[in-house]
């Protein structure tokens, strides 16, 4: 009878699991950790990028477009004018004040620095850097210390301080690629890795490669730019476009003195 | 007199108990912490509370210690109060820190399994707040076990925490030894605690490669002073000129590091520095900034003439009383203020005015942390001063040296094995531990070396008459 | 110590299986609480669709394609092969996600129960509210009064407004009252009677770009087009591996300069403020230093226009032309004072504008003045020396007029209840902020059906209490509607109207740069609730209706529609003027025209004949007339303002921010958040210079009353050297600002003058 | 002694507590009733594959369920003698849609990809479900229980990515 199997299955895994926790699982892992010395070989079998953006300041219109994709794109809640006044709103893409008397319009995402402060002072590792160079958040790990807010010399990280609130409570619209966050996590802009992940793996069910062409527009705050002022794509790739936009003499990077060595590079105004 | 005292901090207690289940049920919007860089600070009272509690516990355990390890007997008194402060002050920096994180329940379960010693946070935590915690609680309670076991045969849990405790020559003279050895081992513990915490809030609240390590040393002097104005609140008339004197010169000292702070600061080539700088000197916290030089300031002057007199109970009260509020100040400015005015880019200003939720949860930690300390007061030997230990060493045991030896290896391997298996050993994709739980591994084996004091002081004598039949060792007390 | 007792024991047992059951049971917090099972029909589970459409948020028309998961709009996105967009979609078009599934939507038909304004309602089926409508209607043509049907209308450029329009005609009522009026009328006026076409015109900036206000750059529907064209989006020349992605090479990057009283908040190269509706008079100095520099193409003049020089009109008389006006006024020095723009700046503008290819365009905010007319005129003139005009305009589809009844015909022939185009506003085509007064003054009839139709007048314009009272005269209100507005509040019928996503239609977008597209709105998920498209109602009506209205519309419903007069006329009339048609996308998805604007060139009348004409036709504006110097060019004046300049010494300029939608879906959360200004975004503001802050001792932030001489409304003070001094900017949209307009207008045209009031700012206490 | 006793009583409670909740956490639910007696067993048997109605399995994150639809395919016309079949055609007929329910439910933060899996990685259905050959009902009990630990050997075994972003959203 199945029922009888599956029962004992369970009756098994569950004996196990308590001999498991019991034992604190030493061999299993020791086991494991000798199998991870293996993984090097085994990840170079695809090539890792190295994921950026450019953003041409020379372009941007300053609609806003980017920053409803990405709410859009990521379920991130609207905060409603109480919260919005208590300075709360979240805004993975956000735009960073003009100084008076300039226009200076730059839309600010997460840098994703190559050497991210954030990742170092996460005490339980929910934040960390991807293979491909995309800082990134767990949230089931996160456990809301905010340590990374801190250390986030571009104040990209965002807090819950309160549970998501869609209007009218409707989850028909939320994108069933994202998580939405609950209260006491900190979020923050993932670089789209769903739609990168789909993306690449369309690529190979599809058995074509991804190309940059295919690449360029992919973040949701790319695809929507109507002056495609940002651009994505691997900056490892010599032939891509963001590499080459990236060698370009008016590339800058935000707070260089800051020593994080951003992935997202801005192209200056003018000239 | 007394008895009122308790009713308002139990008052305040469950004030703060209601307020964090507000908390708990709304989430953090209570509080008035805010997105930094949007204009607010996602760090406030909590956390300062932490830096507060936890550099003047760790302070006041760094110099008990430093006292106990010289065996000066007129600051015996000192040394003692310094261990139920400790724990009170632990306690208090503990519940800040829970108070303070978005998802406490997660960290209990996360922190153990995944805890990395990469992160400031881990140190503040583990080392300092848990560790020190049970050092602390450990040795309070080895100190103890005299007065326990003269408790009456009825009350069970005290007799059977003092574990069987024998008015013996040998046993205190284990017990003045174990005093001895615990302290000079936890010196470090205390005084690396006090130095990441001063790491953590201090180096303009832990950008990497900006400027401000100036703040650390402020930090670590004026949360000396902070443990100092403590001690003196807690201690006798004798002990406490002693104590005072020391306050007078942290103060001072801390005074000229706050001043000198500020001018470096103002002269940074970094635009962010020299804004949080202006912010403090005119700008919207220059109130408090003022305040707690001026209080700093009159607290050395105080602590200094103070002690030169009579070291009256009044005085020293508000001395010790001023000194923790320049230093509470302190701990404000450098941890809020950095938040709300020392962004590099341009990023509007912030503010931040603590909800009453906040002060309420802060003053309710505060109020038990009194209690607690009262409560330790009471039950453990806080005055019982010991003999000197003139005698010679009796024969040892060989279980003990044994037992002892084990803990010590076993924890410190144990320990070592625990950090090394969660410092980030592991590929880089995965910044788990190589072994989830590792992080408990490591608070095991400070366990463990922490009982091995425990285990030099319990594992009995063989029969003491067997001691006293060989002569070795005059059984009888003095 | 108690012991503990077995049953102690137990109840322990049990209060560990209920906190057990209560971890067991523990929500996921991440959980997208979706049905678990398709119900939408003849979805999968997991399954996605992209669904190409076109963006209704405003009238550029952009391509969309919409993410649909189980049956779920989930994302919006720009259509890649669009011509509009090329795939960029601004904030507004991506929000309209909120707005499908706002928690506000009117779910079914609603009947008024309670008295007007009270809220009461009562739910009614489609049925029911059709047969309402129709017995209304048929009573009213059966006295005779087909007339007395007036519908106000805030859509244009889709087949839906032709369908409402074509209802009307067989109708009989000539009451089509659009809200062009409280828009870009000014400007498209112009155009009518200089080149003799209305509607939006195309643009193709490739060198400088002057643009007249802010509302161009950021909401109006040729935005879109101009932060392409500015960033260089479109130019080949920008190959962006090549250029490095710059804009273009310096010398040939398009420039845009603004000209505004208030820097506008998007893309720009150089703003010079104004002062207030005095764009007219800046163009006519431009024009004066062309003519007078000899910057003027004189073929282009001799060949093309109108009224440059001396010109014979129709009767052969000899008139004065445009030149002779400029040559004896209008220099910069002279208008200095009026501008406050610097004779230097206009001469170096005038002369960047002679030498590479430029023109001048403007949106609403330009021409929304007492004046307007004459600012478009010298708008359009200045365009005309310059030779940018005739870019191309909209693709209208020729469509078979019905054949009318007699009653529909001498109904259609009644005076528009708005006075456009008769003695009151000569020049007008719509007047929508003349209803009200007509309404409550009978005046020239009474009014008995009032139809509101993706308009809501109360909230949208000035003058809110004259609408309610007006309202409450008329004996049936019908609202067709997505959300219960200030205006559905009025009506006795809510007729609840599926919102684009859900609905079938075909758009002609704005044209750009010489091409115009038309292109298929679809469905994109299934009604979410009971509502309908207003175009499968009036259908439902017309059939009701029977007789010369039903047979002028045949069809079941709109899709029947669209798709036969698409396969019959549509695509034959596009074939003939030149068009072409695409269809992009693997599944049906968009069926596409693009239209490239290819008739024989046509003259520009500087001096227009159609204005002398029409304002000949009036007796009494005859004598206008002969006051003007160059016949046919209404001349410039000093604007109105309302409000004593002693007691309301500032400016009201008056703009349309970025996410801005006229049909008030800009109060969607996603664009009420957008992080466009510092600070909370929710609150209104008053941006103000520094110079009136310290005169009237208000610091940034502060909150401050702003008053007019009807209204007052409560905004945060916002101090920026962005807003020339003198004026007070403040963000339409945002509650309460519309109640500080007074509304004044153009009495030529009947452009409402939005920028034609004072106020005054001071501290809220 | 009497303490003694009570610190044993103590123990055992907080001993049950715990493992009733590890219990209650593993424990299965209770059965839920599909809408249609459909025999997995009867299809495979026709030798039907299982993308024939599990349609995304092979290019789509979700295998997802067939629709009225996709059942009509076949059953417009009689199958044999299929109990369920009447009912399927009853509800085309009311043009009513195939409430199926779903027994595997991923944590709301995990991303799993049945086209990664069948696709890219080759793997069979039955490496994570049970065998539906045998089965002669609609199943009624998950058979895919996934702990983050599994996920994660067999990742390592098969040496596939381990990067967190992998699996998660």
């Amino acid at each position: 009878m199945k029922r009888d199997d599956d029962a004992r299955d369970s009756r098994r895994k569950l004996l196990a699991g308590l001999a498991a926790s019991a034992a604190g699982a030493m061999v299993g892992y020791s086991g494991a950790a000798v199998a991870k010395s293996a993984e090097p070989a085994a990840a170079s079998k695809g090539r890792s990028r190295k994921w950026g953006l450019v953003i041409d300041l020379d372009r941007c219109a300053r609609c806003g477009g980017c920053v409803v994709a990405c709410q859009q794109e990521n379920n991130v809640a609207p905060a409603g004018p109480e919260a919005a006044a208590r300075t709360r709103p979240i805004h993975w893409m956000d735009f960073l004040p003009p100084a008076p008397g300039s226009f200076a319009a730059t839309p600010i995402p997460c840098m994703h620095c190559e050497d991210p402060p954030c990742v170092k002072v996460c005490p339980v590792g929910a934040t960390y850097q991807s293979p491909d160079g995309i800082t990134a958040q767990i949230w089931e790990r996160c456990i809301g210390c905010r340590y990374c807010m801190i250390a986030c010399p571009y104040a990209r990280r965002y807090f819950n301080w309160s549970d998501p609130h869609w209007p009218g409570d409707d989850p028909s619209s939320l994108n069933p690629d994202v998580a939405p966050r609950p209260r006491g996590v900190v979020e923050k802009c993932t670089l789209c890795h769903h739609r990168i992940r789909a993306a690449s793996e369309r690529a190979r069910v599809d058995e074509e490669p991804l190309t940059d062409e295919a690449l360029r527009r992919l973040p949701a705050c790319a695809q929507s730019c109507p002056t495609q002022a940002i651009t994505f794509g691997d900056l490892d790739d010599p032939t891509s476009e963001v590499a080459h936009l990236a060698a370009s003499p008016r590339a800058v990077r935000l707070l260089p003195e800051a020593g994080t060595r951003p992935k997202v590079i801005y192209l200056r105004e003018g000239k | 007199m007394k008895r009122a005292a308790i009713v308002v901090l139990t008052a305040l207690v469950t004030i703060g108990a209601y307020a964090w289940v507000q908390q708990v049920v709304h989430g953090e919007a209570v509080a008035d912490l805010r997105t930094i860089g949007a204009g607010g600070a996602v760090w406030g009272l909590y956390v300062v509370g932490d830096g507060f509690f936890a550099s003047a516990a760790l302070a006041g355990l760094a110099l008990a210690c430093v006292l106990r390890v010289r065996r000066s007997r007129e600051t015996e008194s000192a040394a003692r109060m310094a261990l139920p402060l400790g724990v009170a002050g632990l306690v208090a920096s503990l519940g800040c820190v829970l108070a303070d994180l978005g998802r406490p329940m997660a960290a209990m379960v996360n922190l153990p399994l995944f805890g990395r010693p990469r992160s400031p946070f881990f140190g503040t935590f583990t080392l300092v707040a848990g560790a020190s915690l049970l050092a602390t609680v450990v040795h309070l309670g080895l100190a103890s076990r005299p007065q326990w076991a003269e408790r009456p045969q009825t009350a069970w849990l005290w007799r059977s925490l003092a574990c069987g405790w024998k008015e013996t020559a040998s046993a205190r003279w284990r017990r003045e030894r174990v005093d001895f050895w615990l302290s000079l081992a936890l010196l470090p513990l205390f005084l690396g605690g006090i130095v990441i915490l001063g790491i953590v809030f201090g180096v303009r609240a832990g950008r990497p490669g900006w400027q401000g390590g100036f703040e650390v040393v402020t930090f670590v002097v004026s949360g000396g002073a902070a443990g100092c104005s403590l001690l003196a609140l807690a201690t006798r008339a004798p002990t406490r000129a002693n104590v005072l004197r020391l306050l007078g010169v942290l103060t001072s000292l801390t005074v000229l590091l706050v001043v000198a702070g500020e001018i470096l600061a103002l002269r940074t080539p970094y635009s962010s520095v020299q804004r949080y700088a202006r912010a403090l000197l005119d700008g919207p916290y220059r109130n408090l900034y003022w305040a707690e030089l001026v209080l700093f300031f009159l607290a050395a002057i105080m602590s200094l003439v103070t002690w030169r007199k009579t070291a009256s109970g009044i005085w020293s009260a508000i001395t010790a009383l001023l000194v923790c509020a320049a230093v509470f100040i302190e701990r404000f400015l450098v941890l809020v203020a950095w938040q709300t005015h020392g962004l590099g880019l341009s990023w509007p200003a912030g503010t931040y005015h603590p909800t009453l939720i906040e002060w309420s949860v802060f003053a309710g930690l505060a109020a038990a942390a009194a209690l607690v300390f009262r409560l330790l007061v009471k039950i453990c030997a806080a005055g019982t001063a010991t003999s000197d230990p003139t005698d010679p060493p009796p024969a040892g045991r060989r279980l003990r040296s044994l037992t002892t030896a084990a803990c010590l290896i076993l924890g410190f391997a144990a320990a070592s094995v625990g950090l090394a298996l969660s410092a980030g050993l592991a590929s880089a994709p995965l910044l788990d531990p190589i072994l989830p739980g590792s992080p408990l591994v490591f608070l095991a084996g400070l366990f463990l070396m922490l009982l091995a004091p425990v285990a030099c002081e319990l594992i009995p004598d063989r029969d003491s008459p067997l001691y006293e039949s060989s002569g070795g060792v005059p059984a009888t007390t003095k | 110590m108690s012991r503990l007792s077995r049953r102690e024991l137990l109840g322990g047992a049990a209060l560990a299986g209920a906190a057990a059951l209560g971890c067991g049971r523990k929500k996921d917090p991440y959980r997208i609480d979706k049905p678990p099972v398709p119900r939408v029909p003849g979805w999968r589970t997991g399954e996605e669709r992209w669904v190409l459409s076109t963006c209704a948020l405003c009238e550029a028309g952009c391509g969309i394609k919409v993410r649909v998961v189980e049956g779920r709009a989930v994302k919006i996105e720009g259509n890649p092969e669009h011509p509009v967009n090329r795939g960029g979609l601004c904030s507004r078009g991506q929000a309209a996600l909120q707005a499908l599934y706002h928690p506000e939507r009117v779910r079914s038909p609603l009947r008024r129960t309670g008295s007007r304004g009270r809220g009461q309602w009562k739910t009614i089926s489609w049925d029911e509210a059709i047969g309402e409508v129709t017995t209304k209607l048929a009573k009213l043509r059966a006295a005779g009064h087909p007339e007395r049907l007036v519908l106000v209308d805030g859509e244009a450029d889709t087949f839906t407004h032709d369908l409402w329009a074509r209802f009307l005609l067989a109708y009989g009522s000539p009451n089509h009252v659009g809200m062009e009026s409280t828009r870009a009328a000014g400007i498209e006026l112009a155009k009518l009677y200089t080149l003799g076409s209305y509607g939006p015109t195309a643009h193709d900036p490739d060198g400088l770009v002057l643009a007249m206000g802010t509302d161009l750059l950021e909401s109006s529907g040729q935005a879109m087009h101009f932060w392409r064209a500015a960033s260089g989006s479109d130019s080949p020349a920008t190959d962006p591996v090549t250029s490095f992605g710059r804009r273009r090479v310096l010398s040939a990057r398009p420039r845009v300069v603004c000209v505004s009283p208030r820097r506008p908040g998007c893309r720009f190269d150089e703003w010079i403020p104004i002062a207030p509706a005095s764009y007219g008079v800046l163009a006519l100095s431009l024009a004066h230093v062309l003519a007078r520099d000899g910057l003027v193409d004189k073929r282009l003049v001799r060949d093309r226009i109108v009224g440059f020089g001396a010109w014979r009109d129709q009767a052969g008389v000899e008139q004065p032309g445009f030149e002779g006006l400029l040559r004896s006024s209008y220099a910069p020095e002279q208008t200095q004072e009026v501008t406050g723009i610097a004779p230097a700046t206009v001469e170096r503008l005038a002369h960047a504008l002679a030498e590479r290819p430029a023109m001048v365009a403007s949106d609403g905010d330009a021409t929304a003045a007492s004046n307007g007319l004459a600012t478009g005129m010298a708008i359009a003139a200045l365009n005309a020396l310059l030779g940018s005009f005739e870019q191309g305009e909209a693709f209208a589809p020729n469509w078979k007029a019905p054949t009318v009844d007699a009653l529909a015909a001498a109904g259609s022939a009644a005076p528009r209840i708005d006075g456009a185009g008769t003695a009151a506003c000569p020049l007008g085509v719509c007047r929508v902020q003349a209803v009200p007064a007509a309404i409550t003054q009978a005046n020239p009839y009474p009014v008995e059906a009032l139809f509101l139709h993706g308009a809501d007048p109360l909230a949208a314009l000035p003058g809110r209490q004259a609408w309610v009272a007006a309202l409450k005269q008329v004996p049936l209100v019908v609202s067709f509607t997505s959300w219960l507005d200030q205006s559905a509040w009025q009506a006795d019928l809510v007729l609840p109207e599926s919102l684009f996503l859900e609905a079938l239609d075909l758009v002609r977008a704005a044209p750009v740069a010489g091409e115009a597209a038309l292109s298929l709105r679809q469905p994109v998920i299934a009604p979410l609730h009971d509502t309908r498209q207003s175009g499968d109602v009036i259908l439902a009506v017309a059939n009701g209706l029977g007789g010369s209205v039903g047979r002028a519309l045949p069809w079941n419903s709109c899709s029947d529609a669209v798709v036969k007069s698409l396969s019959a006329d549509i695509l034959a009339d596009m074939k003939e003027k030149g068009g072409e048609w695409h269809e992009c996308g693997d599944d049906l998805a968009c069926t596409l025209g693009i239209y490239r604007h290819q008739s024989a060139p046509r003259k520009f009348e500087i001096c227009s004949q159609a204005i002398t004409l029409r304002m000949a036709g009036f007796p009494n504006t005859a004598k206008t007339l002969e006051a003007w110097p160059c016949k046919g060019l209404p001349p410039w004046e000093p604007p109105r303002f309302s409000g004593d300049p002693l007691q309301f010494p500032l400016h009201l300029v008056i703009y349309r921010p970025a996410p801005f939608v006229e049909n008030g879906m800009h109060a969607l959360p996603w664009l009420s958040e957008l992080p466009l200004v510092s600070g909370n975004p929710w609150p209104v503001r008053a941006e103000i210079n520094p110079a009136d802050a310290a005169r009237f001792g208000l610091a940034d932030g502060d909150e401050v009353l702003v008053e007019s001489s009807v209204g007052s409304c409560k905004a945060l003070a916002q101090v920026s050297d962005g807003v020339r001094a003198g004026a007070v900017a403040m963000a339409l949209g945002k509650s309460g600002v519309v109640d500080l307009v007074v509304p004044d207008e153009d009495r030529l045209s009947g452009v409402l003058a939005w920028q034609g009031t004072r106020v005054r700012v001071r501290k809220a206490s | 002694m009497s303490y003694a006793r009570g610190r044993i009583a103590l123990f055992v409670a907080v001993v049950a507590l715990f493992a009733g909740v590890a219990v209650a956490r593993r424990a299965p639910a209770g059965d839920r009733q599909q809408p249609l007696p459909m025999s997995h067993k009867r299809h495979i048997a026709k030798d039907m594959k299982c993308r024939a109605c599990h349609q995304g399995v092979e290019g789509e994150a979700m295998a997802g369920f067939p629709t009225l639809a996709d059942c009509m395919d076949c059953h417009k016309t009689a199958q044999g003698r299929e109990p369920a079949e009447p009912e399927v055609r009853a509800l085309a007929a009311r043009s009513q849609e195939l409430a199926w329910v779903r027994l595997n439910r991923l944590a709301g933060h995990v991303y799993f990809s049945h086209a990664a899996h069948v696709t890219m990685a080759s793997m069979k259905c039955e490496e994570c479900h049970r065998d539906m050959k045998a089965v002669d009902q609609a199943p009624s009990q998950p058979d895919v229980h996934g702990e983050m630990s599994e996920c994660v050997a067999c990742h390592r075994s098969k040496h596939a990515s381990l990067d967190c972003l992998a699996c998660h959203k």
